[in-house]
């Protein structure tokens, strides 16, 4: 079994929507107290669903992937979709995770939710 | 077989070695930066192993076939004896380094477990002797395990002061496999023998690159090292320090070491053996070997963010131990792996827990320059394009990450 | 590499085989009938390993020249684990059956070290496991030597009255390397096993000869026994009995056993263990296999002065044990050698004073048989009119020593 | 190093002058204690010269060969010229012998002096 999945390696090796969007309609940033991995995520979002995302990730290989990969699939997603999300539907969406990656797909999930979270919260408040 | 000056047979590993990764867009040919870890057979190696699988009698039996096997193995016994400059009655062959230290280690502590004592070892030793180590001292013994300065190197010094009059042994590296590193041998080995003290030293990422005239004591060696096969290395005994046989039955190797020679790997360690004496004597070898490694120290260490481990002076050239400030080794290392750049981060994590370098922190480093850590291994099939090619790679991979992760430091 | 059914390629040992003597009259092609000393590589292990002398990553590297020769153990591991009918994570891959035998022993002995214990083994195993035996007694544990009767077989209701509380480990071996004699192996494990005490199996000679169904305990395997390299073997682990380990370094093979692993040894024996198993599994190969065995012990035992001494039934077909009266065994062979003709005799006598076998003692034969004892072992690949031939020729061989010793009985 | 010379090779799987001459003019038996070797000679002599010898012989190859050897070797010698036979000849003589096979040397000497001693005898004393 490979360690990593071939979606996965594409998206380490030539990560996409890298970088920090300026002046996002939401944003969201996890750590991970175990491995220190960190995802940083920005988006803009039109008609109530993100159309723009970009990360900045520190962590494993598996990290970088899982969070390039994410930027591109929720695009098009609103925060209930968002909020949705659990750690199977990530680990299937990056091809697989190897054992001791499951943590990829847990900050993923985090980071999500607290995406939901941030986009729920009336404009105002930030 | 006949001494070759194998490295006449230069193509890059790329020839002979395992595929490049079949994802991703780069399928180039592979860049192997590995050899601390392993290393490709020479084809003179690959040759003579060929050959001798037409011989296959057992090497104790005393008819035509068991001679005929038994005159391979006499050979290569030759071969590593000019090697390590010593009597080929001196040569055990075993199944490479582990064993070859724990036959040491653990052999001396069972000999002498009814009288206990001590052992002492550095603090940089590789998983081989420090797990060996702390077993003994399950066993019952003392053991002292010394430190090292910012180099690496363990002082002669404070070996003196911890040697007692019943140190049973004093095992110490030639050089570190994550650095690369010397300790200065023959100070530690003298200090050792003065105290009347059997000394090891293990001297697996030497054997075949350096000259070891270690007069006394034991020499632990691994073929794969050197451009032999896995899982086939010898122990040099030149001390009559007493040791306890681990592996049991027949009286083969002189009664050291049991069980049915492993005669294709036995075959190859002595014709890796018998190249590895050549390009020891061939000054042009010594020259390029050199010049490679300056190369790809220099070319690595002007890479933005980079900060090399590996000492400047006192250090195998095939070494460079190198960390990206704020960026992770395992990460460095996977990510060149699917751009088919075999290298190795200093750190054997296998888990989302990557464990700093007991190495580099024994060296004073703080732990997230060593997690940083990536070692880059040449040996005598590098070229010196690839090492410019590895260089360019590993930049462009260095400066993706760090803008996947804002800027240097700041993680 | 292929589930192969490679008796097909049975073309007589001569052709892949160490040069006959090149002295004395005879120069005809060799005939090997040291198979329970050593086989030769099948051609398909040959092309397995050849083959694989392509991939040369440190299988513990986490990059792709890595995962590629992880792969090759990974495979190596599954016809082993099929051959044994085991799981593969049972499978510890090892440097052959000397140290398969003693990492049991020895590593049950020094898990158990403080607080001791008794260990049991019979009178007619390997010096592999004996040796290893009497140093665990040298440790302080207490030692049981179970006695054969006349066809070399241990009884089972002797084992469980000589079993303890505080026994550690049993070691009984399958078939016997010298005579062939089975051990009633399933019967003998079901007592160690009631009694909840660890069953050692050394399974050297029957492994790619024989099923091995036990269901637990530890089972010792070689590589070259069974047309694989020498110098790799395997422990197959079916319990979770403690062992402590004897060669330190990483965790390889599930943490049991260190060291960067014998790569081609490995994909060898993986190889081997495809092709016997396809050897088990074909019932023409079966009857070829007994029919060669009865027609050598036909043969040799109607050479005048001929007494067999493996047993009639429960016997290796390929294994025949014969003293002939009033002969030196030892004699027989080195003629036999002159000739071309590779047999062993019982005795591992490498000196002027040969020692009676252990193992024909230990049935009872009387000292002088025992020294006329000569073993002839054959192997799939050995031909039928090689049978024939070798009996010809012993025949002369003995007719001529009996000649210049007047005659039979006289000695 | 081969355990045997090509001479002793020849020599245990041709053996020379196997057997026992009916009426010899002088014989010889003797036995290694500890390796359990035996040999013993036949000769029959004429002009004081061996002209004819035959061996018997239980031992190891070495010493089958080493017999054999002998029984050519001294055809021609007299009683003085076999007990002059010392370990380094015969050693010599049949081409080598690997350590552990001195005993042959010994034992070739031991009948070669027993011999002599026997041709020396006075006839009548037989
Ligand atoms: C310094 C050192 N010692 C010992 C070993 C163990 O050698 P082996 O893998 O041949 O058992 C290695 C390599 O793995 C090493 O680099
Ligand atoms: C029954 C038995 N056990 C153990 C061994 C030892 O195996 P190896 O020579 O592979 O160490 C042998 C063969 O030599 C054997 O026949």
């Amino acid at each position: 079994m490979a360690r990593f999945s071939d979606e996965i390696i594409e998206h380490f090796t030539h990560p996409k929507n890298v970088g920090e969007l300026p002046e996002p309609d939401a944003d969201a940033s996890v750590a991970d107290p175990v491995c220190g991995d960190q995802v940083h995520l920005t988006v803009r979002v039109g008609d109530g669903r993100i159309c723009e995302a970009r990360f900045l990730a520190h962590g494993c290989a598996a990290a970088l992937g899982t969070a390039s990969i994410v930027t591109a699939w929720i695009v098009g997603m609103g925060p209930e979709d968002l909020a949705r999300v659990d750690e199977a539907t990530v680990t299937q969406r990056v091809g697989g995770l190897a054992p001791g990656q499951s943590h990829c797909a847990r900050l993923a999930v985090e980071v999500l939710h607290a995406l939901a979270d941030d986009l729920r919260t009336p404009q105002g408040s930030e | 077989m006949h001494l070759q000056t194998t490295y006449e047979h230069r193509k890059g590993v790329n020839d002979v070695t395992c595929p490049p990764p079949q994802r991703g867009r780069e399928r180039g040919p592979a860049l192997y930066f590995d050899n601390n870890a392993t290393t490709p057979l020479l084809p003179s190696v690959r040759a003579a192993m060929s050959e001798a699988m037409e011989t296959f009698g057992n090497p104790s039996s005393v008819h035509f076939c068991g001679e005929a096997a038994a005159a391979l193995i006499d050979h290569a016994r030759a071969f590593v004896a000019v090697l390590l400059a010593c009597d080929p009655e001196q040569v055990v062959f075993n199944s490479g380094g582990s064993e070859g230290a724990s036959s040491v280690i653990v052999g001396t502590g069972l000999y002498h477990l009814r009288d206990g004592g001590h052992f002492i070892t550095s603090a940089v030793e590789h998983p081989a002797v420090l797990r060996a180590c702390e077993f003994v001292r399950e066993l019952g013994f003392e053991l002292s395990v010394l430190p090292v300065d910012g180099a690496g190197r363990v002082d002669p010094g404070t070996l003196q002061t911890v040697l007692r009059p019943d140190t049973r042994l004093v095992s110490i590296m030639h050089a570190n496999n994550e650095t690369g590193a010397f300790q200065p041998l023959y100070a530690l080995s003298r200090v050792a023998r003065e105290a009347g003290v059997p000394f090891h030293c293990d001297a697996v990422q030497t054997a075949g690159k350096e000259r070891i005239g270690l007069a006394e004591g034991f020499v632990t060696i691994s073929g794969h090292k050197f451009h032999g096969p896995k899982g086939v290395g010898a122990l040099v005994v030149r001390t009559d320090a007493p040791l306890q046989k681990l592996i049991f039955g027949g009286e083969q190797e002189h009664d050291r070491r049991a069980g049915t020679e492993n005669l294709l790997g036995i075959v190859g360690l002595g014709a890796a053996a018998g190249a590895a004496r050549a390009r020891l004597e061939d000054p042009n070898e010594q020259f390029r070997r050199k010049s490679i490694g300056d190369r790809l120290r220099a070319g690595l260490s002007s890479i933005h963010g980079a900060v090399v481990n590996s000492p400047t002076e006192g250090c195998l050239p095939e070494t460079v131990n190198v960390s990206f400030e704020g960026l992770r080794g395992d990460t460095i290392v996977d990510v060149l792996s699917a751009r088919g750049v075999a290298v190795s981060s200093g750190s054997a994590c296998h888990s989302a827990h990557p464990d700093p370098s007991h190495v580099l922190l024994a060296m004073g480093l703080p732990a997230d320059r060593a997690l940083g850590a990536v070692r880059f291994s040449s040996s005598c099939l590098t070229r010196r394009d690839e090492v410019d090619e590895v260089v360019e790679i590993t930049e462009q991979t260095v400066r993706q990450l760090y803008a996947t992760w804002r800027s240097v430091g700041t993680a």
